[in-house]
């Protein structure tokens, strides 16, 4: 037992209490957070209230978030202790498997987008998105952003709240009412002087692989290109490193994390070399030690809160490392060939969606390619609700467009099993 | 160890898949991608050596200022693992979601009775986020009121968390730093000179960052409403007055919480955290959408506030971490106050074992942090940091806050023993008695010597 | 790290309970009990601690000849802690745990096919305990035949596994030792010399300790044979020939299996592993009871074999590593076979790095492990096992088998890469380099230097 | 990729094929073991097998393996990758992690029976049991020994099999057959100079905590005692070391090992300092390093097989390393107050549970103090299988004891909730 006395007479005091004094009394309170509980009653407890959720094997939903399978050793190692519990590393000379595997981090997803550097983390797609713009903002500052029509509400909703302080506009770009795909004409026509920066999403927001959205490049002008992708694509489709981005920036869910009811989540963020300065979050160098031994450091810390305070290139402190270290240890376990492969089934898997509710005249809106989301035309939501079926998201919750009648989205991913796709066709179909 | 990058390993992917190839135009097609080429037994060796290069809470004494690095339970990490939260997708029907939903109102409540205040939103991803998402219901106030025009101001202690002033930047305010008080505490005089209609509010913490409790929050909190301007109370000190008061009952509109702080959520080396932002009445209807609400025992995400500043994160929050957090009060209970009480006790016994040999200035009585000077000991607060890595513990948060010369600002948390906080004074003191030459050295026992952090920053190398 | 024991922290007790106090009569009741009394956090702290002062397949090369340390693939702890396997309790009724059941049979049935036998028990919990099943059921055999009085040998060659001899004895034969040949291989003269019908088994492995393939092996099972006598298969080799041949094949009557070294199944510093036994037809009726059978699709416990030797586990085995076993042959499925090609093309090719440099006795080709001696080169194998242990790799088996003189023996397993074999080759090249102080002084970088075990020994301290 | 073809090219050969060469060709086999899984698929098809089992809420099973509440750090302790994938610490400078535990395992038994020494584990309780019977016979070299009439007959059938090669003689001795507690007299009747040792059991096979066991010493004139105990009873009840046992041993599984269907669990073996050099496994021993560091290491080595052989004192290599470290873990966290406060809440819901049948005209068959596993009067079992309760073992399937009448088995342990209690009660007693 600890002699807790001992700590009370070094301080010449008789009770804890004393310790409080500095607190007026009128400011105390009592308040009452429940007896405490054994380890064994609140694991109890919290089952049972996990009990609660139900998780159904027709499962179809996705739009940003998906349910991949991840490799039990991703879990194995972003639950090692010493990444766990330590908190950003501070001390460098103790914390080298932290920056390391945080510089790993940088370096793969900057391989995977072909971009030039990415950062330590943001803490999800659509604020990294939110942290694109500002970024932009500051390397030219114009203020026309120019956004795709068919953006998902919640994720222009957090555009206007990180651009809330700065004078920014966006301008939405349209898109062909048959192929669902870019108009390239239309941005053309909408890029000015003023034009700070151009949003473009691969696959688009109707779950379309964008063709177009290679050639924005060219009509851009002297804006800047803003990418959002989805990285599990870039196992098969060009990353936006080859196609002119200066930022680009994606939801890293799928590598690795668990879902988690959307949370924590791991926003990519990467960019051209040119702009570091003005980028925002943690960055990892490389260096040397006194002994000319490799190691890593946080770099670039001046631009950050803690010393520029007020002048920061961003507020961020706490980030998502872990979700980073996870994400790092899924590609790696998969390599080249595992995510190729991953975002073949995910295509061929959205093929036979598609030709399952075919079969059971169901359309698609579109004719494109997709990736894993794809939009149907199908109006019975209630047989939806009523069967239980994860999915079936509405196009006009989800954005703002609302010319295309009851289209819905089924999402699948490599872990959709043919039966379940078959089963979904047979209930869907059966009117 | 001497470890290389998994991109260096070439010893040849073995994870198994069946191949399959989809079929993609050309001129969409990736032709190069290079991930690493390695066998699943390295990646784990890779990380596994990884991590034993890594300080962490579960190796020992980690007393970084402000930053609170109590011990993360074990049992949170089976919970949080639990199949039937971590495969939810967020987008699921809400009937399919009450479990996750009662968790995140289970936490409200808890948070609302813990920060005194009415109403919680839990989607801010980290404190800073909070401070954020804080200040952004400010703007949205005033823009409502009519008065956004007016009210540019944000005022902020020089003793503050640098977030402070960049999430008021972010959000489009003017920043006016205030003076401390030869206290260390905020000089109610400057607070009065600068406080005008054109404040929209004044972002503390208390106790500060020097472990001080500001006794006059009331005045400071009526001067604020006087103006018709709003207090706002960073959390990330929350860990001193947890059970004990409340950021309510001291007048203060707006309060974030670092979860990963005070309740104990794994930092992550960085994160993820989460920092739910607690209001008052008044301000409700400006939270972030959706808030989690219950009708009878259904619960169920209410989008429906009618000055919302809309969203924030993509979804609801850190689910994980608020999980945690929710398991972490359930446990504890009424226990919570002891912790606080604990904390604090450390604090003081740390610091007056250390007070004859370092400076500690301001107030005596600290709360659950302290902030020492190694100014007048010929010593650097740099080199003492890194001389005592190599007694295997962790170094205090150093050269903040700013107010401080050499600061080292040390929050042991009621995880640190007697033991513990003994061992580290000895070292602390035996850092005074070491040579120049000695402190210069260190550290000397730790994977990597002392890093040339100017050189890597003029050499920019940011990936392999 | 300098770690204390646990009993020596003394910080305090914090698992909580409910305090509950029972009625027992005082001449019954414990008067003094000494746990250590310690937080969590520091529970967690001192294992984290000593981990990290632990090799382990995890951080790198551990090629203990005859340990089969490949890695241990972490789907498998996954899947060994499904809670609808970890917390069934072993007496609960046969309709509850048709799915424990099921993975038991279907396990049976694998190492049926693998070994080439008819019958499998997954009773025994090690490699050492399967032996001992093994012999009972020799023993048990010819009691029913009424031979025991006279079958009283069993003839094991000196190149065994220390295990097969001790386990014989257990079961009270007699131990016939015969030496190897010129090759490394079965004498058969001195094993006709010996061989009789006193003799009631020949325990052996093919390969043998050397990874040496003894191609007389059909011969042999005729010698045995031939006198009455069985032939038996110590397992502890088998990643040499998983998918090639099989014991049965060969000619065996009796196999035991490690789990723990041909199925990735963790060895957990020492166990826990699992040593099932596959018999022939004829011996089905000796096995340990109960044996897993299905009728239909269920499964069921069969207590009913005529001659079984009765229980010689608790329970039924090991379940948790059986479980992972069987995870591992369904995942592998016929790919296993590429891991014993692996396995032997690793052995054969860091032999053939190291054949200059140090002597590799008897014939060339290998199988998965081979043997050199550091004879002639000046140097003792105990010195070079401690020196390279300071370049982050485990050492081979030593001083093993006894009849290679300052034998180190070796078993990279398919786990080992090029560049691993590359690296140890070259670590093992450079320790002929070091001096003789060198040598003697090292290990330098390990957590503590060579240890004085004769003291240990002679001052026994075996609690703190 | 590696570069196989040059490991190839260096021995020479050009394909691995000729690696086998030595094997003869009829001896080779194309065995077919299923296509590979990808790891998603591995974990499903487990998964599925895994909801064939059900695990009952009434849950009432015990008699030597117990559902206990396992704090989760002790899982997470015995999953730390250094500790699970190590083996055997035949290299202790680079092994002093395992062997310091081990070590502190071997203490904290010794502290937990009051016995001098315990070996590093062995598989099990019951091994452990045979182990101690060969240890015993070794000592004195005496063939007879004394067991109870109610020891389990599995337990006896590994009795059997661990002397099956030695000269033994197993003699039972009587137990009260109304308070259902050791019967002295016929143990002293039974004593005589053949006799090796006398095995005993507290709780005993009845599941009673038997105070005539403290006084067998008194009776047992030069024979050994061989304790059978159960570690979590030492909670509150007198341990062996207190009432003369040479040897004392038990099943560990209770201290914070899963029961999984019965294994892996955890001899735990204790004995008298005297006999160290005639007592089976492993033992870590304190001794220092070359600059005196304290440091830890196997010893003792020449009792064991790889060193001795046919002489030996056991054959046993592998032991149960983990799950010793389990057991260290599982006893520090919980500490002598938790120790205390499990085995009182055993007693107490036992007594519940007595209470709650007697209610319903439930009797049980003894009257004294129960630990886990108590013996009712119970014919109707047919019912108690209809309602899928996991318990009721009957004492006749258990035991080679048959003139108790419809004698089962219902245990408790501190995780058993006083509403299954009352509901077992009810659907027991509703006849």
């Amino acid at each position: 037992m600890e002699d807790l006395d001992s700590m009370l007479n070094a301080l010449g005091i008789k009770s804890i209490d004393e310790l409080f004094l500095d607190i007026p009394e009128d400011l105390k309170v009592n308040m009452k957070l429940g007896e405490p509980l054994s380890e064994y009653d609140l694991i109890n407890k919290i089952k049972k209230i996990g009990d609660k959720n139900k998780r159904n094997h027709l499962m179809f939903l996705g739009n940003g978030i998906y349910d991949r399978y991840i490799p039990h050793l991703v879990d194995e190692i972003i639950s090692r202790n010493e990444f766990l519990t330590s908190y950003t590393p501070y001390q460098p000379e103790i914390s080298q498997g932290m920056l390391t595997a945080l510089f790993e981090y940088q370096s793969i997803i900057s391989d995977l987008t072909e971009m030039d550097v990415t950062n330590s983390s943001m803490y999800d797609g659509y604020t990294a998105l939110g942290e694109a713009v500002r970024m932009a903002y500051r390397i030219n500052g114009k203020n026309e952003i120019l956004i795709p029509e068919n953006i998902y509400k919640s994720k222009l909703s957090i555009l206007n709240n990180y651009s809330y302080g700065l004078n920014i506009k966006y301008v939405k770009y349209g898109f062909d009412r048959d192929t669902g795909l870019v108009d390239l004409n239309d941005i053309q026509s909408k890029v000015n002087e003023n034009t700070c920066a151009i949003i473009t999403e691969n696959p688009n927001s109707y779950g379309l692989i964008d063709e177009n959205v290679l050639s924005i490049n060219e009509v851009k002008k002297n804006s800047l290109i803003i990418s959002y992708y989805d990285p599990i694509s870039l196992g098969i489709i060009k990353p936006p490193g080859e196609y002119g981005a200066d930022i680009a920036v994606a939801e890293g869910q799928q590598l690795g994390i668990h879902m988690n009811a959307g949370g924590p989540l791991l926003g990519l963020f990467s960019f051209k070399r040119e702009y570091v300065h003005k980028s925002p979050g943690r960055l990892i160098g490389e260096g040397v030690d006194k002994n000319g031994r490799r190691a890593f450091v946080m770099t670039l810390q001046a631009r950050e809160q803690h010393i520029r305070r007020a002048r920061a290139m961003s507020n961020i402190c706490s980030n998502q490392a872990l979700m980073a270290v996870a994400a790092t240890a899924y590609l790696s376990i998969l390599g080249s060939s595992g995510l190729r492969k991953i975002a073949s089934i995910t295509v061929n898997k959205a093929e036979r969606l598609k030709s399952a509710l075919k079969s059971h005249g169901i359309q698609t809106v579109f004719n494109g390619i997709n990736f894993s989301d794809v939009l149907f035309h199908y109006g019975n939501y209630k047989k939806i609700a009523e069967n239980g079926i994860s999915g079936g998201l509405r196009l006009s919750d989800l954005t703002n467009i609302d010319y295309y009648d009851d289209a819905v989205f089924f999402s699948v991913t490599e872990k959709t099993e043919d039966e379940s796709i078959n089963e979904l066709a047979r209930i869907l179909g059966d009117d | 160890y001497d470890e290389d990058f998994l991109i260096d390993y070439n010893t040849g992917n073995d994870y198994y898949l069946n191949d399959c190839n989809a079929n993609i135009p050309d001129k969409l097609k990736r032709n190069n991608l290079r991930l690493p080429d390695i066998r699943s037994s390295d990646v784990s060796r890779h990380f596994t050596k990884l991590s034993e290069m890594n300080y962490s809470v579960d190796i020992g004494t980690y007393p970084l200022g402000s930053c609170t690095m109590k011990y993360n339970p074990k049992y949170n990490d089976y919970i949080a693992g639990i199949e039937n939260f971590t495969e939810m997708h967020p987008l699921d029907n809400e009937k399919n979601m009450q479990g996750t939903l009662e968790i995140m109102y289970g936490l409200q409540e808890y948070l609302k009775k813990i920060s005194g205040m009415d109403y919680v939103s839990l989607q801010p991803s980290a404190g800073a986020h909070g401070e954020f998402t804080g200040i952004l219901i400010v703007r949205k106030y005033f823009e409502i009121k009519g008065e956004i025009g007016k009210r540019t101001d944000i005022i902020i202690p020089d003793s503050a968390h640098g977030t402070n002033p960049a999430s008021a930047t972010m959000a489009g305010f003017n920043v006016i730093e205030i003076p401390s008080d030869d206290n260390g505490l905020i000089d109610l005089h400057a607070l009065e000179s600068v406080v005008s209609d054109k404040t929209a509010a004044f972002m503390i913490t208390n106790p500060n960052t020097l472990g001080i409790f500001d006794d006059n929050i009331i005045k400071i909190s009526e001067i604020l409403h006087r103006h018709g301007a709003m207090l706002y109370y960073d959390g990330a000190n929350f860990n001193a007055i947890l059970g004990i008061t409340t950021p309510g009952i001291m007048g203060f509109d707006i309060v974030h919480f670092n979860l990963h702080k005070t309740f104990a959520t794994p930092h992550g080396g960085g994160g993820p955290g989460a920092g739910p932002v607690a209001v008052r009445a008044y301000l409700k209807d400006f939270l972030p959408v959706p808030v989690i609400e219950k009708n009878e025992n259904y619960y169920y995400m209410n989008y429906n506030l009618r000055h919302t500043i809309g969203k924030i994160s993509s979804y609801y929050g850190s689910f994980s971490i608020l999980l945690r957090a929710y398991s972490y009060i359930l446990k504890n209970g009424d226990n919570l106050k002891i912790n606080t009480q604990r904390a604090v006790l450390n604090a003081n016994y740390m610091a007056n074992q250390l007070s004859g040999f370092y400076k500690i200035p301001y107030k005596k009585l600290k709360k659950h942090e302290f902030v020492l000077s190694t100014d007048g000991t010929g010593k650097k607060a740099l080199d003492i940091s890194k001389y005592i890595l190599d007694f295997g513990v962790h170094s205090p948060t150093t050269y903040f806050p700013l107010i401080v010369k050499e600061a080292m600002m040390i929050e042991p948390t009621e995880t640190a023993t007697k033991k513990d906080i003994d061992f580290y004074v000895s070292v602390m003191k035996k850092a005074l008695d070491a040579s120049d030459d000695e402190l210069r050295a260190a550290p000397l026992n730790t994977s990597v010597s002392r890093i040339d952090e100017v050189a890597a920053a003029r050499n920019l190398k940011l990936k392999w």
